[in-house]
């Protein structure tokens, strides 16, 4: 923590940055999203289990520094959405500071403590547990145990499912969705100026929480997601109606990792999974 | 919105699966519809008179026209439509033809699914909205790339036509092939002979910029204003100063060093040289690769000897750029090598016939340097191997043509006729000589073209054997040619001192990576595509790029000629009008919504999507978006599709128009 | 390594050799052939001329076995074998008739998915540098001539091994055991094949060219990977020179015996004794490190 | 009864240079079709957005076919290697979330090949037919229409 | 009014007639999390120490879409065609005060210039069973808003636990008196009201005084304050749709296809960005932090000063989901200490 602290006030002290984006800690020891515009703000950072946050979304929602860069504290798979940022044009890389903070899980429930049972499930697989890039890198690697994936073996489940009970099943999902649209809101590569929900000429996606609106906007966010979701997961975190959103992008990470072999989000200078194409992409399913 | 519907019955053809009356009366019964009408032909003049009238009578504002294919009469409608006071993007056309009566038999279904499809355009043509054609300006100057006899050609008409012409051609000299060839078919008159003085012609044209030695690198732009860049490949010499006097040439001790392309690596060259005598520009070049000085730094004898001190060892390529307004593609072809394998198939070309491994066997090309005057023997008909004269030759044709399992499925067209050229040239030498040619068919259309061959067997006794040749393998000194004559149902062996191959005709090595370069598109075997097979032969799917001789598909001397004057026309016709009208259908940004995340500019393949700065008042960069210049776009609508928000829509196809025909696909009720 | 293996007819009868030959270089190259349980004729020569059906069904029910008994890969090491086994394959891919037929006769259903090796192909399988690493004897003066007959590479579009008209892939093995490919005409010639039996004099002819073309190319020994190939270029090769006099004589050996004889095997063991021309002095050249002509 | 009176819905994008035109010359041929498809004429295949699919899907389709130039006969040069890629994903998503992909066909069809084009279209058909009407969405749809009284 | 005894066995002997006799019966789901419509007496939850669902049972009165009327066109003419009306009875069960008290409060502005038939209706078709809780976090704060675990406001019976398995049930309403008449075999046994014992029911501590609060929005509209909460919010609307309270909507006119379509009611927040954006593209809530103090100043002042109620149970919903922990409780104090701030200042 101290480490972090330090950095952070030279960040400010040298003019670096004009504002650094963190977390602090309320009056219930609660952990949450913390703008520091000043030395004296800093002192109250804080990186513990419960900082799940994805702080990259304020990247594009906060405006720009007046002065200076804009400083970030992100874990390893955060800085997945900060490179994806940079890699779709959203920011630029000299405009950030990323302070890596070498993480220990987080929690996944926030209301309760942080255990082995009680840690997100994105943490099993994590390979950026030390950040892969970064400016300056905070904090100490120990031991942690990971938690059941309980997620894995719905999608199993899935997968060997017919096409008629797959339907049901998310029938019964999407039945729930109240159209808050807080899974695009706490997104960060949900930056769109007007997403296409809200356009109505046409409307492509009823804006009715009917099931038949929230199938289309469900599969539509998917499907934008698609070959750039980095799954942080903050989406099924936010949904108020609890639907396992996490199954969807990770069905088609899934099909970018095995199709094409890529991952959004690790490299700058990666060119995009979408936006491009080989000649030699699998075409099987194409009479 | 005021819609007015026009159902064809083209005849018979239409009406007679569709029924076309109570298709338009069910047609005036759709919510914006004030006028259907059926007419037995709608194309005619006075079923376009009767739109017309019904546009002006009814004040209609939209029209469907429920016909035949949009590819078919598009144009007619709309220039009617336009005629009558509507703009022709506010016509649609439903396919009642070709997509339903010619291939339905039921009456009643095929009927309601022609209601179907008119409903489908009548709700789209609620959503469109009228465009007004891209005007822009035009660059009067073309870009020719190869100067064989093609490129030569162009450039020559479009010269003497008046505008400026950039030729740019990859090797030391322009000539291309025919500059290696002896003589030609069907009049034997000599290649050289009829092809320099259009090289000099090229070269002294005030109006045409040679750039030899040189290759096009990047193209940017569209038509009438596109932007060439060209790597001038490094001489060592000085172009500006060398007089073309030789003493460089003559002096270099590197001699044999290298074998000469020219003369299909039947003789050798210096590491200073130009590949034949009359090269035009007959600047010498020194191949770095074999050059003393460059390989050990000693040496310089030939800028010892340069008494205008042309030579410049430091050379380096030079990126230059040209503004042009068309380009004429005119890179010709080379020969199938059949020693080497094609990449796709396990199978090493012909292997059974030796080539490469018996010098005998020689390929087309380099049986015209050896029977060419300025050739490697001087024209004396010498077999490489020994030297002596071959008395019995064997030709064999369709080597890896026609042959889908060991080479191409097309016919190089060409080989027929040199290959009795050859043949006859071979007799005209050595009198005593046997000549055999096997062959699959005779294809000698053209004019003078059958007689030609028929001379070679009825006066110059030159025996054809039409069978395909199975091996060839050396025994005591002989070529031992195993095959069959298929007319007279016998196994054929010939012992042969010399067999000429008739190898194919094929793309240049580097035609895809110049075809994406130019953004023309190329069939499997790597020639460039022209527009339409028939009716646009020299254009491609690129406005203003056209294309000449063989490097579209196998072509022979005359046919490539008529094609490079044809491209030239196409060209000159551009250069008529100072500006260009184009079809306005191109993508449109919304720079309120677009965030700027430029998939789109990721998937155009015509460059045409830019980053532009919005800014305040104050001058503040607030966010960069994307823009097209729709100059470049050509209105596929990937941008579209890719674009998350849908901030960027193709003219003509935006997403509500599309909507609209999803929504009323299907018949309610 | 482990592979199926489908030995056939021949293999257990007139090229005995190429079966012992095959296994003692396997067993020393540490790989293990598990035979497929009751095979059965691969429907070469007589079911291919008699019954199309029969022609597929047959191999198709060695296959059907192979993928029963778990196997992945067979080495199929007679030509003829070889070539019915990917012929069938082929058809049962592409034509759902003769797939259905099969399925009928057999009782059972067919699926893909069998990978089926040649002699050659298992070579490269195991890996060449294996047989070099492994070669004992100095065959630096031994000139082969690889002949690979028709069935090994022909039609190509099914079979999709090497170069119907000039392949190479025998001399890559020959090459790993030390000795020298010579660059011949003749090594997809017809030996007359099945004529053997009834006119002996076609074979003769055929074989005769390719005997002496080898000779000419200065080749010490024919290495061939055919059943067939062997015994008109072996069994015939008496009488040849009988018919023809004055003529040499040259050995014919298996690739797998060459291999053997490179690895330094037991020449009994690999069945060298079994040929009709004598390898005796070949073998005996090799021994003193040089090589008869 | 009911399904043995069925007739599937198909709504076929097509591309504009390509399948379009090949459909034109399945129709020069007088090659006859089955009567089920309704053909969208766009561009290029670059142009058919996933929502596209969804849309017609929830309008009612039974069905989907998608069909434009073969590699490398784009006449937008890419624009098909884009879609392409768009489709690896957008199939698997559908299939993930129940959406059969025996609903959902994609072809490559030139304007040379108004057989195939036939063969596909007859082939979609029938298996879509096979398959019976897409409930799925029907179900959905009825909380959206107007009730039967 | 009476007040009766009900056993567990009785509710489910209830729930179980209820659902026989075409109820839709709503309870709390297993875990708690929602209310949903239950099929079986089994599935019947009550549970006193249940935290709140995580969505409010708001959507039984209020759903998150609703067809107002359809509407089928007829070449150029539109034909307009009234939504099916729904009579069906629905019972509530297990919904805690903060729940309940929201209906009330809702109603005044559904019943205020123009009265909501839908929402109406559903009310009168509506019999909620109130259940004293039990439950209360640093989330919680109905006692700062007038409310209590054992509020009856809202409620038409409300029941207190007495024992294990034994509830006292309390008739509230008129509406609630004739539905015990009309089951009068499971409302046998009687108990005097005032004979309950509510002490081990932990009345949370009082966290703000909503005056206050009122009296400092009144003057504060520009304050650094909302900067600073504007910052942290993403501006997702799970608070709104999660709150009891919030009742924004959004008329949309929804294709079925080219020929008809309907006009449906759906939920909307103040929280969204195009909530207040207008066609001209101008934007009066341009940001995050004016959105939130809308949504602070309508619940605790607006509503206030036009229905003298307060738009907010306490129940603690939008805390517990904000995706970045804004605390509307914390919020609410800090005012409050503004607030005193202020006074003393002046």
């Amino acid at each position: 923590m101290k480490q972090l602290i330090d950095i952070s006030k030279e960040l400010f002290e040298s003019k670096q940055v004009g504002y650094i984006i963190g977390y602090a800690e309320d009056k219930f020891k609660r952990v949450k999203p913390f703008v520091a515009y000043s030395s004296l703000d800093t002192e109250r950072f804080v990186f513990n289990n419960n900082s799940v946050n994805n702080l990259a979304v304020y990247l594009t929602r906060l405006p720009k520094a007046k002065e200076g860069k804009i400083g970030i504290v992100a874990k390893g798979c955060d800085i997945k959405s900060i490179i994806a940022l940079i890699q779709e044009n959203q920011i630029k890389r000299d405009d950030v500071i990323i302070i890596g903070v070498n993480c220990n899980s987080v929690v996944n429930q926030i209301d309760e403590q942080f255990s082995k049972e009680n840690t997100a499930i994105k943490c099993k697989y994590c390979q950026v547990r030390t950040p892969a890039h970064y400016d300056y890198l905070v904090g100490e690697i120990k031991e942690v145990e990971l938690p059941e994936d309980k997620n894995f073996a719905i999608m199993q489940k899935l997968d060997s499912m017919s096409a008629e009970e797959k339907w049901n099943f998310w029938e019964a999902e999407f039945e729930k969705c109240v159209k808050c649209y807080a899974c695009r809101q706490v997104c960060p590569l949900c930056y769109c100026e007007q997403c296409i929900v809200d356009k109505s000429m046409p409307r492509w996606i009823d804006s009715s929480a009917t099931t038949k609106g929230n199938f289309a906007w469900n599969m539509i966010r998917a499907f934008h997601l698609s070959g750039r979701c980095i799954g942080c997961n903050e989406c099924e975190r936010a949904c108020p109606a609890e639907i396992p959103l996490s199954l969807l992008n990770r069905k088609m990470g899934m099909v970018a990792i095995n199709e094409f072999n890529y991952r959004h989000g690790t490299d700058i200078n990666q060119p995009t999974l979408i936006g491009n194409y080989n000649v030699n992409d699998k075409e099987d399913f194409i009479m | 919105m005021r819609i007015g519907v026009f159902i064809c019955h083209c005849g018979e053809n239409i009406g007679r699966t569709v029924d076309c009356p109570s298709v338009a009366s069910a047609c005036a019964n759709f919510s914006g519809v004030v006028h259907a009408e059926d007419y037995k032909y709608m194309c005619s003049d006075p079923g376009q008179n009767l739109i017309k009238q019904a546009i002006k009578e009814k004040n209609l504002d939209a029209v469907v026209v429920g016909s035949c294919s949009p590819h078919m009469h598009e144009k007619t409608f709309r220039k009617a439509c336009s005629d009558a006071g509507i703009n022709p993007f506010l016509v649609e056309m439903a396919n009642l033809r070709e997509h339903c009566s010619w291939i339905h038999d039921d009456v009643p279904s095929a009927t309601r699914k022609a209601i179907d499809l008119v409903r489908m355009l009548v709700e789209k043509v609620k959503f469109n909205e009228p465009l007004i054609p891209i005007r822009v300006p035009v660059t009067k100057r073309a870009l020719v790339i190869g100067g064989g006899i093609s490129g030569i050609q162009a450039s020559l008409d479009i010269a003497n036509a008046g505008y400026e012409v950039v030729l740019v051609e990859k090797e030391p000299s322009i000539g291309g092939h025919m500059s290696q060839l002896s003589e030609t078919f069907p009049t034997l008159d000599c290649s050289q002979c009829i092809l320099t003085p259009r090289m000099v012609e090229v070269y002294q044209h005030p109006r045409i910029k040679l750039v030899s030695y040189s290759e096009v690198e990047n193209v940017e732009g569209f038509i009438g204003n596109f932007s060439v860049t060209i790597r001038k490949k490094a001489r060592s010499v000085k172009d500006e100063l060398c007089t073309g006097c030789g003493l460089c040439v003559q002096k270099c001790p590197i001699k044999k060093v290298a074998l000469s392309d020219f003369d299909e690596g039947l003789a050798t060259r210096p590491a200073m040289y130009v590949p034949f005598p009359q090269a035009v520009p007959n600047i010498p070049v020194i191949d770095r690769s074999v050059c003393t000085y460059f390989k050990t730094g000693k040496c310089q004898l030939c800028k010892k000897v340069c008494g205008r001190e042309a030579i410049d060892f430091e050379q380096q390529d030079q990126l230059i750029k040209e503004d042009v307004g068309a380009i004429i593609v005119a890179t010709g072809y080379k020969l199938y090598t059949i020693d080497k394998k094609p990449d796709e198939s396990m199978i090493k070309g012909y292997g059974e016939y030796g080539y490469g491994k018996f010098k005998d066997v020689v390929d087309g090309l380099q049986f015209e340097r050896i029977a060419s005057a300025s050739g490697p023997t001087s024209g004396e008909m010498l077999r490489p191997s020994d030297k002596t004269t071959p008395k019995k030759i064997v030709f064999i044709q369709c080597v890896g043509s026609r042959d889908e399992s060991k080479g191409f499925s097309y016919c190089s067209k060409i080989c027929c006729m040199y290959t009795a050229k050859h043949a006859m040239l071979y007799k005209h030498k050595v009198h005593d000589g046997e000549a055999y040619v096997f062959y699959m068919d005779i294809r000698a259309g053209g004019k003078n073209y059958d007689e030609f061959v028929r001379r070679a067997i009825e006066e110059d006794g030159v025996k054809y054997i039409r069978g395909r040749v199975s091996k060839i393998y050396e025994e005591n000194g002989k070529l031992i040619v195993k095959g069959e004559d298929t007319l007279a149902g016998v196994r054929v062996e010939i012992d042969a001192d010399m067999v000429v191959l008739a190898t194919a005709m094929i793309a240049q090595n580097d035609s895809v990576k110049l075809a994406q370069t130019l953004s023309v598109s190329y069939d499997k075997y790597g020639f460039f595509n022209e527009s339409h097979p028939k009716l646009k032969p020299v254009e491609t799917s690129t406005g203003g790029i056209f294309l000449a001789g063989a490097c579209n598909a196998p072509r022979d001397i005359p046919d490539s000629v008529s094609m490079a004057s044809a491209a030239a026309a196409k060209a000159l016709v551009l250069f008529g009008s100072d500006v260009l009208e184009r079809e306005p259908v191109v993508a449109k940004v919304n720079e309120a919504t677009c965030a700027g995340c430029f998939y789109c500019q990721k998937v155009c393949a015509y460059n045409a999507i830019e980053q532009k700065e919005i800014k305040d008042r104050q001058g503040n960069v607030i966010k960069v978006v994307a823009y097209v210049n729709s100059g470049l776009c050509q209105g596929c609508g990937t941008c579209n599709a890719t674009c998350p928000s849908k901030s960027v829509e193709l003219l003509g196809f935006k997403d509500d128009q599309i909507y609209a025909q999803i929504n009323s696909f299907a018949e309610v009720f | 390594m482990n592979f199926g293996y489908y030995p056939g007819c021949s293999l257990s009868g007139t090229a005995k050799e190429f079966d012992l030959s095959l296994k003692e270089v396997l067993k020393y190259l540490d790989t293990d052939l598990q035979e497929i349980n009751d095979w059965c004729c691969c429907g070469a020569s007589s079911a291919h001329s008699a019954s199309h059906l029969l022609s597929v069904a047959l191999p198709a029910r060695n296959l059907i076995l192979a993928k029963e008994q778990g196997m992945k890969e067979i080495v199929a090491p007679c030509a003829a074998c070889f070539n019915r086994l990917k012929v069938a394959q082929h058809e049962l891919k592409t034509d759902d008739h003769i797939r259905i037929n099969t399925e009928e006769l057999l009782d059972t259903k067919y699926s893909d998915g069998i990978n089926v090796l040649n002699l050659i192909s298992l070579f490269q399988q195991i890996g060449l540098e294996k047989i070099k690493s492994n070669a004992k004897v100095d065959f630096s003066k031994l000139n082969v001539a690889c002949y690979y007959g028709c069935l090994l590479v022909r039609p190509h579009d099914i079979l999709k091994f090497d170069d119907p008209e000039n392949p190479t892939t025998m001399e890559e093995v020959v090459k790993a055991t030390g000795a020298k490919p010579v660059d011949w005409n003749f090594k997809v010639e017809c030996c007359g094949a099945a004529h053997s039996i009834a006119h002996t004099e076609i074979v003769e002819n055929l074989s005769m060219k390719i005997l002496d073309d080898a000779i000419n190319y200065k080749a010490n020994v024919i290495v061939v990977a055919c059943p067939m190939c062997h015994s008109n270029l072996d069994m015939r090769q008496k009488n040849i020179i009988k018919h023809n006099p004055g003529r040499n004589k040259i050995p014919i050996l298996y690739l797998s015996q060459l291999i053997g004889l490179s690895l330094g095997l037991d020449h009994k063991k690999l069945g060298l004794d079994l040929h009709f021309i004598d390898t005796a002095p070949l073998i005996a050249s090799l021994s003193e490190n040089e090589v008869a002509v | 009864m009911e399904n043995e009176k069925f007739e599937p819905k198909i709504v076929a994008f097509v591309c504009n240079w390509c399948t379009y035109t090949g459909a034109d010359l399945a129709g020069t041929s007088r090659l006859k079709q089955q009567t089920n498809a309704r053909l969208i004429r766009v561009p290029c295949t670059g142009r058919i957005d996933p929502v596209f699919i969804i849309k017609a899907f929830e309008k009612g389709a039974d069905g989907v076919l998608v069909s434009g130039c073969h590699p490398n006969d784009c006449h937008y040069n890419t624009g098909n290697f884009h879609a392409r890629r768009r489709w690896i994903f957008f199939r698997q998503l559908l299939d993930f979330v129940g959406i059969d992909s025996s609903r959902l066909y994609f072809s490559w069809v030139s304007a040379s090949e108004g057989k195939k084009w036939v063969d596909v279209v007859d082939g979609v058909i029938n298996s879509v037919r096979e398959k019976g009407p897409f409930n799925g969405y029907k179900k959905l749809n009825k909380e959206i229409e107007i009730p039967v009284k | 009014m009476n007040t009766y005894v009900l056993s567990k066995d009785h509710l489910k002997n209830l729930a179980l007639e209820l659902i026989n006799t075409g109820y839709k019966v709503i309870s709390p789901s297993k875990d708690g999390r929602r209310f949903v419509a239950i099929s079986s007496a089994d599935d019947l939850v009550i549970n006193s120490n249940l935290k709140p669902s995580s969505v409010s049972m708001k959507e039984f009165f209020f759903p998150k879409t609703e067809t107002l009327f359809f509407y089928k066109r007829n070449k150029d003419e539109y034909d307009l065609i009234d939504a099916a009306e729904v009579n069906q009875p629905q019972i509530i069960f297990g919904a805690k005060p903060c729940d309940t008290s929201a209906i009330p409060i809702v109603s005044k502005v559904f019943n205020w210039d123009y009265k909501d038939e839908f929402f109406n209706k559903k009310v009168e078709n509506t019999i909620i069973v109130g259940l004293a809780c039990k439950f209360a976090d640093e989330n919680c704060f109905c006692t700062s808003v007038g409310l209590s675990p054992v509020s009856e406001k809202g409620s038409d019976l409300f029941m207190i636990p007495l024992t294990e398995n034994t509830y006292a049930c309390k008739v509230i309403s008129e509406k609630g008196k004739k539905f015990v008449s009309n089951h009068s075999k499971i409302f046998t046994e009687t108990i005097d009201g005032k004979s309950i014992n509510i002490n081990e029911i932990k009345i949370p501590e009082k966290r703000f005084e909503s005056k206050e609060v009122k009296a400092w929005l009144d003057k504060n509209f520009n304050h650094k304050l909302w900067d600073k909460l504007g910052e942290n919010c993403l501006g997702c609307a799970q608070c709104a749709f999660v709150c009891p309270t919030c009742h924004c909507f959004d008329i949309v006119d929804e294709e079925c296809n080219h020929t008809c379509g309907r006009r449906a009611k759906n939920w909307d927040a103040c929280q969204f960005e195009i909530f207040t954006k207008h066609a001209s593209g101008h934007n009066p809530r341009n940001e995050q932090d004016k959105r939130y103090r809308q949504r602070i100043s309508h619940k605790f002042k607006y509503y206030t000063e036009k229905f003298d109620e307060i738009l907010c149970t306490g129940c603690g919903r939008c805390t517990r989901g904000c995706p970045v922990l804004t605390d509307i409780g914390i919020i609410l104090e800090d005012i409050n200490q503004l607030a005193k701030e202020s006074i003393s200042n002046n």
